[in-house]
């Protein structure tokens, strides 16, 4: 089991977007001003294996890049550097037939169940479309096909002539899961899928992602900034700031014994059910822009650990314990 | 800031340019000018020596070499028909159109903002409906037809305001004014109205939409929540937010009440550049309408950075992301 | 004014939408209480009436919502029936608000300076320039904002989302009101940021003795932050009592499917209690018990309107087969 | 296993009705269509209910000229809105002018359309090199008044209803393309688009049957608006004497033709043509105007 390759393996995986400097900014710089390009180091070296029927829970605060990651991994961005690979084969060196077929294994949730549907499209086309074009159900059939992939989801067929308008925001979160369904995939990226939805439609759709786990035993890139729902889901853990992952654990592991000084922080600063009148005792300062990240350790500015070294160097991911990985350097002392 | 300075004059010269060539290119396919100049009974001989006195035995780049090289020490040609400088003409004509398209503007500006703010703070009442349904029919009115109605009405039926010219003027600084004068005033009235008419229109619906729009912001409700009282909410975080897109679209208005100006001039024989160029395009006089095009060019890209200059100052997004970059 | 008359006391508030598709009842039939030094959370989820609720007190509901009914009582006052100027002179003095969306609060073409200012002008204008710039300074600093002279200079948009809700907050504390109402203040910040912000209000609420009302949809931070609780659901409040008693002890089978909804520590992996179906529409709600649709509990009895009971001291509850203890 | 199935909500209504009960909403956009409907009506219908052939000058008799309104022809015919210069009835004149502005007009707003939905597409679907320099050129055309261009256009290729539509398109193409690179942007980000090529969709799959559909309600506003100007600007060029040519009268040519009459006090042959064209653009403008407020996304709550 553990000799055989990854389901998903993404290696070195960065991702940048720069926004050069024009015509007019070059003469400004030659009159004096001091302007440079804008690099958004988006993903900056991350390495990320997803074996098959695991649920990797992704979690991180807006602008740390776990979209953009998430994006990769479900190849709809192309990585500015790195590989992605599908059980141990690169997908770009992959002849274009094998890797389209690679492209609908790997199928997305997206979070916003109003943008996420095209809203002049009925349901049965947006869920029979892709089905019918890629030719995986015969024309005759889609009808029923699109019927069984609705009941699946906890939708009534009848409704398939219906627009997504008509349609309530936990209603269209399971069309898009229907749309995904369609083309048989292995493995799901789940972008905030439930972060849009009410707290008891939230209930719903993750019972329904657990359901199709155990029902497909289908593989997870759960993407959430709620800790509460990737604990409850997920198999291990990557916790993602600025850009690069500061700390990944088995669930229990993190939660329990967390390393990283972020994680430690990301975990006193959930409100939770059971803490009564407690006293919020947040972390200090503002999350910094990736435009201009801190130098060394991102997460230096705002820890209350912080020592000299943090400064300058940023710390690599080491392990601390069997499957716990914390890039921090005061595991370095002990 | 200073980014944002030279990336504008960059796309200035850039649009100059370009269009002077385009204009250069494209005028010089209206007919011939020499079959309108010379004696039909014109031996051979005769018109060639008219065409070489004119620079037309030239090939076309090197008369546009030329053009541009004269154009810019300021000499755009010389008029085929009135034989002067062509630049000397359109500046001659060029204060009657700059005294009508300011006053019409000024004129559809000062009505239109606050009627356009009272309809969109009210646009279910009787008065905001009414505004709507007025320019509603003032952005349809023809401007030509509307100048023929008022010609109608005030001159010929009423008799109370003269139909043609400028009237009496009266010279400031070296430029004649007309609305300096009594008689300038009443030769004035009708034109600029005429020509304000689509304007104020423009202005209320401009407003009228700015302001439904910026009231539904939370920042509007939220200046409610904190007490302030309904005036200040209106003129100071309605106002100062739709004048931003108020603001560009009137420096553009500007440019084109001045182009717009060829029809009313025409009708009230008002004497303009418009007037001019039409007249000029004609008789074929090449050299003014090319002058012509290359001066309003002019003046539409000094607008249009006094527009875009206007806009940062107005809008401090604008203007704090350039100084930062 | 007596020594336990509570600062505000909401009585049978009714707000109703009249829209083209019929009369929509954002609001029907809502009682509540807010003491000094209090917060009272107020949760629902999306469309369940919390906002509008928020809004009528302060008699911000915009055409074509009215208050169509009940009283609204602070200190004593009704403010249904209070003129527009005397709610003006209330609003953003002796009751304050916080939004949702920080992005959108505060007028982007205004400096933060002339935003606090005119909020202290409007209600005192005696107090003169420079003294507000002083008092707007003060407040900026009591939020948290690092160099606050340097900020009181800038634009809303050269601040990040924590920020510019600090700068909320602080407007909304520049009078030292007696009632402040946060509508949903964290739901569009990080998890860190939320944290800050819930600790600046707590201590806040500690130093002045203000009322608060809190808007949100999230039960967790309620449990943290809130005295009290009141649950709404499709415009009425179905749960009202303390925190301890509405979070340990729900009677109302929304609230503890509610309370079963949110993915909790202690059970990883397994099946949330979800609630089946989904919210209905205000628009065309049937007659009875609102929930009926999606509680296991229900019967014909439910076809009729449950009344308001109170079950012991201080809670409130509407339901006619009320969970004796779940959990 | 199944999920428990979750029952829909009833459909209170569709969008088309909500569509059509939202326009209804205002009585003036309600008689703004009416009206367009029975101008669109007479324009098609002209040659079969108009009292006389305008162009046919057998028909004609110059001792008619200049009659006034309700004045009785040599033949014992009435015409209704006076007669022109050269006897022709007015009312017939006006039925076969609105005929050729309404072409025009149409006409030539549906070809920029094409033209503008295919630069503003490939503008915003492409982008790079292609979109700066597509809208480069769309901003310095915008930045220009219309009838400028319209007016150089015309003086360079002469009279004639071509002539006319061409520069009519050529003013009018880079609104469209402005407007659908702009509608086009906000869609091409939103996630239903990046599900579709999650789904491994072709290019031009996406493109028509996905991002097209969803940039056409702007449209539709932006077209009522042109149409309306593009009448108004072929008048406004064919009264300057640069736009259609005598043989062919359009509504603006006719009120050209009155207006040496005018200041002999014969108004109507200026006057009427106006009335019909006035009439014209008004309808349209009630239209489009109500269009941008029921399909405007902004002011929906």
């Amino acid at each position: 089991m553990s000799d055989a390759p990854p389901m998903l393996a993404l290696d070195g995986i960065s991702q940048r977007f720069v926004k050069r400097l024009d015509v007019a900014a070059r003469i400004a710089n030659l009159l004096g001003a001091k302007l440079k390009d804008e690099v958004v180091h988006a993903v900056d070296r991350v390495d990320l294996a997803v074996r098959q029927g695991e649920v990797v829970g992704l979690v991180g605060e807006s602008g740390c890049g776990k979209s953009t990651l998430g994006r990769i991994a479900a190849g709809i961005l192309a990585p500015s550097e790195g590989r992605r690979r599908w059980r141990g084969k690169t997908v770009a060196e992959m002849p274009a037939a094998e890797a389209r077929a690679v492209e609908l294994k790997v199928q997305m949730i997206f979070q916003d169940p109003f943008a996420s549907l095209n809203p002049r499209l009925r349901v049965e086309d947006i869920v029979g479309e892709a089905p019918a074009v890629h030719g995986i159900v015969a024309g005759g059939e889609r009808d029923a096909y699109v019927a069984e992939l609705l009941r699946r989801v906890g939708l009534d067929p009848g409704f398939r002539r219906r627009y997504p308008h008509q349609f309530s925001g936990g209603q269209r979160a399971r069309v898009g899961i229907a749309r995904a369904l369609a083309v048989k995939p292995e493995f799901l990226v789940c972008d905030e899928a439930v972060a849009a939805l009410d707290v008891s439609i939230q209930a719903q759709v993750l019972n329904l992602f657990m359901d199709l786990r155990a029902d497909l035993g289908l593989t997870y890139l759960f993407i959430s900034h709620d800790l509460g729902v990737v604990e409850h889901l997920s198999d291990r853990v990557a916790i993602m700031y600025l850009g690069r992952f500061v700390e990944i654990a088995p669930a229990e592991e993190i939660f329990a014994r967390p390393n990283h000084p972020y994680t430690a922080a990301l975990l006193a600063g959930i409100p939770r059910l059971d803490a009564r009148k407690r006293r919020f005792e947040p972390v200090k300062g503002e999350i910094p822009s990736p435009l201009n990240p801190p130098p060394g350790c991102h997460f230096h500015p705002r820890c209350p650990h912080a020592i000299p070294r943090c400064r300058v160097e940023a710390p690599a991911l080491k392990a601390i314990a069997p499957g716990h990985w914390s890039a921090c350097h005061l595991n370095d002392g002990k | 800031m200073l980014v944002y300075l030279i990336r504008r004059l960059l796309q200035s010269v850039a649009v100059l340019l370009v269009m002077s060539v385009l204009v250069f290119v494209g005028v010089f396919a209206i007919g011939d000018p020499v079959e309108i100049l010379i004696n039909p009974q014109a031996d051979q001989a005769e018109i060639a020596r008219a065409r070489a006195a004119l620079g037309l035995d030239q090939p076309l780049w090197r008369q546009y070499a030329l053009f541009v090289v004269n154009a810019a020490t300021g000499d755009l040609g010389r008029s085929f028909v009135h034989n002067v400088p062509a630049i000397d003409l359109i500046l001659q004509r060029m204060p009657a159109t700059l005294e009508l398209a300011v006053t019409a503007t000024l004129f559809g500006v000062l009505l239109g903002v606050p009627l356009g703010l009272l309809a969109g703070l009210r646009p279910q009442s009787r008065i905001g409906k009414s505004i709507m349904a007025g320019s509603i029919l003032g952005f349809s009115l023809p401007t030509f037809w509307v100048g023929l109605m008022l010609i109608m009405v005030f001159a010929v039926q009423l008799g109370w305001l003269p139909s043609t010219g400028r009237g009496e003027t009266r010279r400031v600084l070296g430029i004649d004014l007309s609305i300096l004068t009594l008689d300038g005033l009443r030769h004035i009235v009708l034109p600029a109205l005429n020509l304000a008419l689509f304007k104020l229109s423009l202005v209320i619906r401009l407003s009228r939409a700015g302001t439904r729009e910026v009231v539904l912001q939370d920042y509007v409700k939220f200046a409610r929540a904190k007490g302030l009282a309904q005036r200040r909410v209106v003129w100071v975080h309605v106002f100062k937010n739709i004048m931003i897109p108020i603001v560009t679209v009137l420096g553009l208005e500007l440019g084109s009440t001045i182009a717009f100006a060829v029809v009313t001039e025409t009708i009230f024989a008002w004497p303009g550049m418009g007037k001019l160029i039409i007249d000029s395009i004609n008789l074929l006089d090449r050299p003014v309408v090319v002058a012509y095009l290359m001066v309003v060019v002019f003046m539409f890209i000094l607008i249009n950075l006094a527009v875009d200059l206007a806009y940062s100052v107005l809008d401090p997004r604008v203007r704090l992301s350039e100084v930062k970059g | 004014m007596t020594a336990n008359q509570p600062t505000l006391s909401v009585e049978s508030l009714r707000t109703h939408f009249f829209t083209r598709a019929g009369v929509l009842k954002a609001v029907d039939d809502v009682s509540f209480t807010v003491s000094a030094g209090q917060v009272l959370g107020l949760v629902g989820e999306s469309g369940s009436g919390k906002t509008v609720t928020g809004f009528s007190v302060i008699g911000l509901v915009d055409p074509p919502g009215r208050i169509v009914g009940g009283r609204v009582l602070f200190k004593g006052e009704d403010l249904v029936g209070a003129g527009e100027e005397r709610l003006r002179r209330l609003r953003g003095d002796r009751v304050a608000m916080i939004f949702q969306d920080p992005m959108m609060t505060l007028n982007p073409v205004l400096r933060v300076d002339t935003q606090m200012i005119e909020t202290i002008l409007a209600h005192d204008p005696a107090v003169g320039r420079s003294a507000a710039m002083e008092r707007a300074r003060d407040a900026l600093g009591r939020v948290g904002i690092p160099s606050p002279d340097e900020r009181l200079r800038a634009y809303p948009h050269q601040f990040s989302g924590g920020m510019r809700q600090r700068v909320a907050i602080a407007i909304a504390l520049l009078n030292r009101p007696d009632l402040i109402i946060a509508d949903e203040p964290t739901t569009a910040l990080d998890v860190t940021i939320q944290g800050q912000i819930l600790y600046e209000v707590q201590k806040l609420c500690r130093e002045t003795g203000a009322a608060l009302i809190w808007i949100t949809h999230d039960l967790s931070v309620i449990a943290g932050l809130a005295d009290t609780v009141c649950v709404m659901y499709a415009g009425r409040i179905v749960e009202s009592g303390t925190v301890d008693d509405v979070l340990d002890r729900p009677q109302h089978p929304y609230t503890a499917g509610l309370i079963g909804s949110v993915p909790s520590r202690n059970r990883r992996g397994v099946k949330l209690a979800q609630i089946p179906g989904m919210t209905p529409s205000l628009l065309s709600l049937p007659p009875g018990c609102a929930f009926r649709a999606r509680c296991a509990r229900a019967d014909d009895a439910c076809l009729a309107e449950p009344p308001l009971v109170i079950p012991s001291p201080g809670r409130g509850l509407r339901c006619f087969h009320p969970q004796a203890d779940a959990r | 296993m199944t999920a428990e199935i979750v029952p829909v909500a009833p459909a209170v209504e569709t969008p088309f009705r909500r569509f059509v009960a939202e326009f209804c909403a205002s009585r003036l956009a309600v008689a703004g269509l009416v009206g367009l409907s029975i101008i669109l009506l007479v324009a098609i219908f002209a040659p079969w209910i108009a009292p006389q052939d305008p162009y046919d000058l057998r028909q004609l008799d110059v001792l008619d000229g200049r009659l006034p309104p309700l004045s009785k022809s040599m033949g014992g015919k009435t015409y209704w809105l006076g007669t022109d210069d050269q006897g022709r009835d007015m009312l017939s004149g006006i039925m076969y002018g609105l005929r050729t502005s309404l072409l025009v007009g149409v006409g030539s707003s549906f070809f920029a359309m094409l033209i503008g939905m295919a630069a503003g597409l490939t503008a915003a679907y492409v982008g790079g090199a292609i979109e700066t320099l597509i809208m480069r050129i769309v901003d310095i055309q915008l930045s220009f008044p219309a009838i400028l261009i319209a007016l150089i256009l015309l003086a360079v290729l002469g009279q004639g209803v071509d002539k006319i539509m061409i520069a009519l398109v050529a003013v009018q193409w880079a609104y469209y393309a402005r407007t659908v690179r702009g509608t086009a942007l906000v869609e091409r980000r939103k996630e239903y688009i990046e599900a579709a090529r999650c789904l491994a969709l072709g290019k031009s799959r996406i493109v028509f049957r996905h991002l097209l559909p969803n940039c056409l309600p702007p449209l539709i506003v932006v077209n009522t608006v042109l149409v309306a100007g593009a009448i108004a600007l072929e008048a406004t060029l064919s009264f300057l004497g640069l736009g259609l040519p005598i043989t062919k009268p359009s509504l603006g040519l006719l009120i050209a033709n009155g207006f040496a009459y005018m200041l002999s006090g014969k108004y109507w042959i200026s006057f009427f043509p106006g009335v019909a064209l006035l009439a014209t653009i008004v309808c349209i403008n009630l239209v489009g105007d109500q269009l941008r407020d029921v399909l405007n996304p902004r002011l929906q709550k």
